[in-house]
Order: C-alpha cells, then sequence, then structure tokens
C-alpha cells in the first residue's frame, strides 16, 4: 500500500491549520491573555471530530483548524475535539 | 555470487577480464554517479575567498587561492575522482587496495602545495599514517590470498567465513581506514581541512567517505 | 547577446521540469524515473523558486524595485 | 480509487510529496513539543511548512566571496541524495547500501556548503561536520549486525524475514539505540548538533538565505523522514509494516525525540563525539547475543 492514500489526510490538514492560522490572527489581534474556552473553535473541533469517524480527511481540516490557531488559544478546544472522536469511534465502531 | 545478491538484490552488467571481474550493481553504479557528478562541480568551481579575522584585529581579511596553486589542485581532485571510481567498480581486492593507496597519496598531493605550515604538518603526519597503514592493507589481502587463493570478489562471495579470513578482513579494515583517513585518523584531516580552496577540500572528504562506503561492501563480501 | 537573467532562469526552470513531465506521461522504466526525480527534482524547485521570487508580489514592491539598485557587497 | 502503477514516475513523485508534506509537519511538531516542554505557547505546527515556502519567494543573495558553481550545486545535491534515498527506501524497498552511501554523501555536502562561502563560521560549521563524521560509526555498525543476523542487506528481505522471525529489536537492542543517537543527530535542537551550534552563529547555514535555504529545508525535510523510517523499519519492521502503523509511530518517536532534544543541553564538540563512539562501541558488544 503507498504513503499518498494518506496525501489527502495531510494536505487537508495542512490547509486547515493554515486558515485557522490566518482566522485567529483576525479574531485574536491582541496579547495572549485569556486561558477560556471559546464557543466557535469549540464548536468546529466537535464538527472535527465527529466528521473523523465518517470521513477521516474533511474531520481533520476542521480539527487542522483548531490545532493551527494561534500559539495558546484552541488547546482546550482541540483536547475536547479528539476526546469527543474518540468517544465516538467507541460508540460506533468497537460497540 | 551470493554474497554480492545478497547485498544488493541483482547485478546490473560485468565485464569477464580474465581473473578479475569488474561488476555492476544498483549500488556501485549510485556510487559512480555521485563520484562523476561531484568530480566535475568540483573541478569547475573556481576556489573561494576566504575571510579570517583575528584576535586583537578589527579587520576582515580575506585571501584566495593562487592560480598555479589551483591548477595543480585541481588536477589533483581530478585524478582523485578517477581514483574512487576506480575503487568503487573494480571486482579484485588487490587493485581495491591500490587504488585506496592511489587515493591517499592524491590527498596527500591536494594538501602539499598549501603555503601553510599547520597545514603542511598535519599532511605530513596523515602521510605518515597512510604509510604505515599500507602495511596492514596489503598485508590482509597477501593472507585473503593465501587462504582462499583468489582475489575475485566474484569468487571469494560464495567461500564461507573462517577465522583466517576475518584476521584478513580485520587488518584490510585497519588498512583502509589508516589510508582513507577515516574514523580514529580523522584528527589529522580536521587539521588538514583549515587550509583554502572549498572545493579541493571537499574532495578529500569525499574520497575518504567513498572508500568508507565501499570499504563496508567489500568486507561484508569477503568471508 | 546577453540573455537577460530572469529570462534564463525561466527557460532553466521549463528545462528542469520538462524530463519529470515527460516521465509522467511517458511511464518511463523505474531506473530512469528514479534517475529523472533525483537529478531533476531539486534544480526544478531551485528554478521555480528562483522565478517566483523574482515576481512582483504588489505594486508597491515593484516601484520599490526601480527605485532601488541594490548592487551586492 | 485508480492507484498509478508502483514503480511509474507519477506514484514516486506522489508519494514524494506525501513525504515532504508529512516530514515538515513532523519537525513542526518536534519544535512545538520542545516550546511546550519549556513552558512557551510556541510556534503552530506548520510552522516548518511555512519557512520551507517562505524562503522560495524570498531574494536570494549570494556572497561574493563564495566559490561559486560549487555554492549552488552542493545544496541541490544535498536534497538530490535524500530525494534518492527515499526513492531507494521507503518506495522501492531496494538494498540498505544506497541509504548509506547517501548519509555519507549527505555529510560530505554539509562540508561543502560551510567550506563553499568563504565565511568564518560556516568553516567553523563544516569544520565540525568534518568532526561529527565520526558519528558514522553506527552507520557501519548497525548494517554489520542486521546482515550478520539476516544475511541480507536488501530492505524487503530484511522486512520478510521481521515478519517471519520477529523484530530485530528483540535480537539487536543495543544497534537499536546506536541508531536512534544517529537520528537523534540529525533532528534539530539536538545536543549533537554542533554542527548547527547557535555559538558559531547557524553553523553551515550562516550565509544561505533565500531560495537555496528552501532547497536545503526540502532535502533536510526528506532526510528526517528518510532516516525515522529506516530506523523503524530495520529494527520494528515485524510490528510497523504499513504506511499507518509507520506514519503514527513516526509521531511517536518525534514526540521522544522533542522530549531528548528539550531537556538536553548541547555538548561541546568533542564530547559529542566521544558519546556517539561510546554508543557505537556498546553497539558492538551487541554481537556477543547473536
Amino acid at each position: 500500500m503507498p504513503y499518498f492514500d494518506y496525501l489527502p489526510h495531510i494536505v487537508l490538514f495542512t490547509v486547515g491549520t493554515l486558515i485557522g492560522l490566518e482566522v485567529s490572527y483576525k479574531w485574536h489581534s491582541e496579547p495572549f491573555v485569556n486561558k477560556k474556552i471559546e464557543p466557535i473553535p469549540l464548536i468546529i473541533a466537535l464538527i472535527g471530530g465527529g466528521l473523523i469517524v465518517i470521513y477521516a480527511p474533511l474531520g481533520l481540516l476542521f480539527l487542522g483548524f483548531v490545532v493551527g490557531m494561534r500559539p495558546g488559544y484552541g488547546v482546550y478546544e482541540t483536547v475536547l475535539g479528539i476526546l469527543f472522536a474518540l468517544i465516538l469511534w467507541v460508540i460506533l465502531v468497537i460497540i | 555470487m551470493n554474497d554480492i545478491l545478497d547485498l544488493n538484490s541483482y547485478i546490473i552488467g560485468h565485464v569477464l577480464f580474465g581473473d578479475i571481474v569488474p561488476y555492476l550493481t544498483p549500488f556501485s553504479l549510485a556510487l559512480v554517479i555521485t563520484i562523476v557528478v561531484f568530480t566535475i562541480f568540483l573541478a569547475l568551481s573556481k576556489p573561494e575567498l576566504r575571510s579570517v579575522t583575528r584576535f586583537g584585529e578589527d579587520v576582515v581579511r580575506t585571501t584566495t587561492v593562487g592560480k598555479k596553486e589551483a591548477k595543480f589542485r585541481r588536477f589533483m581532485t581530478i585524478l582523485c575522482g578517477v581514483a574512487l571510481i576506480g575503487v568503487v567498480t573494480t571486482g579484485d581486492i588487490f587493485n581495491f587496495t591500490l587504488f585506496v593507496s592511489l587515493v591517499g597519496i592524491t590527498n596527500v598531493g591536494i594538501f602539499a602545495v598549501v603555503k601553510d605550515t599547520h597545514v603542511l604538518d598535519a599532511a605530513f603526519q596523515y602521510g605518515l599514517v597512510m604509510m604505515i597503514c599500507s602495511l596492514p592493507l596489503f598485508g590482509g589481502v597477501a593472507l585473503i590470498l593465501a587462504k582462499t587463493g583468489t582475489l575475485s570478489l566474484g569468487v571469494l562471495a560464495g567461500i564461507p567465513g573462517n577465522p583466517v579470513l576475518n584476521v584478513g578482513r580485520m587488518l584490510l579494515l585497519v588498512g583502509a581506514v589508516g589510508e582513507g583517513a577515516l574514523a580514529p585518523f580523522f584528527a589529522t584531516k580536521v587539521e588538514m581541512i583549515r587550509a583554502k580552496g572549498a572545493p579541493y577540500i571537499n574532495m578529500m572528504h569525499l574520497s575518504s567517505l567513498m572508500v568508507f562506503t565501499r570499504l563496508i561492501e567489500i568486507l561484508f563480501i569477503v568471508g | 547577446m546577453k540573455i537577460q537573467k530572469q529570462t534564463k532562469n525561466r527557460i532553466l526552470a521549463v528545462l528542469t521540469t520538462l524530463p519529470i513531465l515527460i516521465g509522467i506521461i511517458l511511464n518511463t522504466p523505474l531506473v530512469i524515473s528514479v534517475a529523472i526525480l533525483t537529478f531533476f527534482v531539486p534544480p526544478s524547485t531551485y528554478y521555480l523558486g528562483l522565478v517566483l521570487m523574482a515576481l512582483p508580489k504588489s505594486k508597491k514592491e515593484e516601484d520599490e524595485r526601480e527605485k532601488i539598485t541594490f548592487t551586492g557587497y | 480509487m485508480i492507484y498509478p502503477a508502483a514503480g511509474s514516475m507519477l506514484y514516486m513523485l506522489l508519494e514524494l510529496i506525501t513525504a515532504f508534506l508529512f516530514g515538515g509537519l513532523l519537525l513542526g511538531l518536534h519544535r512545538k513539543i520542545i516550546a511546550r516542554i519549556q513552558g512557551r505557547p510556541g510556534p503552530p505546527i506548520v510552522q516548518h511548512l511555512i519557512h520551507t515556502f517562505k524562503f522560495y519567494i524570498k531574494e536570494l543573495t549570494i556572497p561574493e566571496t563564495s566559490s561559486m558553481p560549487l555554492y549552488v550545486a552542493i545544496v541541490l545535491a544535498l536534497s538530490a541524495v535524500w530525494v534518492l534515498a527515499f526513492l531507494v527506501g521507503p518506495v522501492l524497498l531496494g538494498p540498505f547500501s544506497i541509504i548509506i552511501m547517501c548519509y555519507a554523501v549527505h555529510k560530505v555536502s554539509e562540508h561543502g556548503i560551510g567550506l563553499a562561502s568563504g565565511s568564518p563560521y560556516t568553516k567553523m560549521g563544516s569544520t565540525r561536520a568534518v568532526l561529527s563524521a565520526t558519528a558514522e560509526m553506527p552507520l557501519i555498525v548497525a548494517p554489520a549486525l542486521v546482515f550478520f543476523k539476516t544475511h541480507t542487506l536488501v530492505l524487503s528481505d530484511i522486512i520478510n524475514y521481521q515478519i517471519l522471525h520477529g523484530s530485530l529489536f528483540m535480537d539487536l537492542p543495543l544497534a537499536a539505540i546506536a541508531t536512534f543517537i544517529l537520528l537523534l543527530s540529525k533532528t534539530p535542537f539536538n545536543p549533537f548538533g554542533i554542527v548547527w551550534g547557535k555559538d558559531i552563529v547557524s553553523g553551515y547555514k550562516t550565509e544561505h538565505f533565500g531560495v537555496i535555504r528552501g532547497v536545503m529545508m526540502f532535502g533536510e525535510i526528506l532526510g528526517f523522514f528518510v532516516l525515522l523510517w529506516c530506523f523503524l523499519t530495520i529494527f520494528f519492521g515485524g510490528i510497523f509494516n504499513t504506511p499507518l502503523t509507520i506514519m503514527l509511530t513516526m509521531i511517536g518517536v518525534t514526540i521522544i525525540l522533542g522530549f531528548i532534544c528539550a531537556l538536553t543541553p548541547m555538548i561541546a564538540p568533542y564530547h559529542s563525539v566521544m558519546i556517539q563512539w561510546i554508543f557505537a562501541l556498546l553497539a558492538l558488544i551487541n554481537v556477543l547475543f547473536i
């Protein structure tokens, strides 16, 4: 099996991180201070986590958005998104 | 040619040349192409202007290799490339040792015209190491010949290893390491490459690493 | 006749990218494709980069380039 | 999904692009982990890829002191060597000896890159590159042990051997550790990275920026991927032999490397060489267990 089976995953993830970086700099131009969970990235992370189980490249695009956000932002959202994906995977695939 | 096949999966071609059979595997083809490309580029490049700073002075001087000096060193570089092609394509251990010593000689030649005391000192020490190491180099080959009655790598590849061959291999290793200025003797090399003339110095490093990679293959094939 | 640097870079970029494209179309044998990729991927990325570098990114930059002539050290 | 035939040009090119993007993300992850351990937010994971593409649109200036065709050609040689290693290794599963050759030539090009610009800092970096070429010692020990064990150096046969007899890590643990040290010495910010130490500005890379730095980074990313792949395939080939498992394990190994790089200081040149020698000699002890 070739490696480029995962080319869409990698490309979409990279694109997602780039978009995330750009957009989060639009959202936050102030110095990094707050450490609370924001609603919009959380929703995106949850969508990403859900989509990973169904169609992985698209899910990675949304997760990449949260991963790639400005340094310091999007950490909790990422963790929550991955946890959600794990829970969904356990429910759908294993059980 | 079983050991050669184990190393390379297949042989592209070989030249029947009496007892000596030069052969070409994907590995030696890659080596030859690398050496040819490097030799061409190194021979075409002009030497760099070396900036030199000294403690206590607030100036940066640039020096370069003189025209006459560059000419001789370029010639030695090309010769070293030719010797390297011999090292990687030959199918006979005795030829291998001859080419390796030729590589050593050309390496000293590259540095012989540098007008710099510490470089010449280092080159002199390297020359001493080379001369000392030619004893184990040829001695190892003689041992292998005495034990097996052949020097052709194609035949040696099919002969199973035994203690005498192992001693021969160790001698060959010590000899080639000394001739190519490899790991334990690299101290002289580090002193030598402080000289000017980037392309020529780079050839020396290339030669020792190419000898090294080919040496690994030969050590695997013998025995 | 002296060819301009940008034109030369463009020609070289095309020349180094062509073998790869030809190889994809003609489906060359294994050893040849390995050789082509090894020899032509780095130079083609280099020359494509040179061409990209010389393209003006904005109008303002273009004006600046005409103004300042940096001749090196 | 229609695949291009294995071994065709398109196939190899796609593999190359995948490896480049994935390797870039891995190096970004590596940097992020180091930053997190040191208590900084750190750059985003794509930062390494962004850097590589950024350098492609930056202006290239070539120092007047440089040795001209060599200055450009040696950088192209560096990335060509890793392209060859990638094609022979992960794509075609060919002879391992070619990858050894590629590593050796990579050392030569590091040396040449430093020499060609004529700057004292790059000269220092290249002198150290020759010094640290002693790290080639694990390179002769590990393949030798693998060859004595499996009687082959063709990668596909090594993988088959491991599928039949179990991973080589069980038989050659010390050789695996020596190879891991070799891998460590090629990652950025590592304790043995005397060639690009910040005490000599940026080592041999000091004078290289613009497009040529982009090409250099392209080669380095591929090199990181190939070395990781070789380490995993030669010593864990029995367990990790599909792309998915290999890629996931690569992420794991990168995290381990990140921890090591973040927690260790840069070692002085001679000590660095000495420590790598100690690990190589330890690997030689492994001969007794075969």
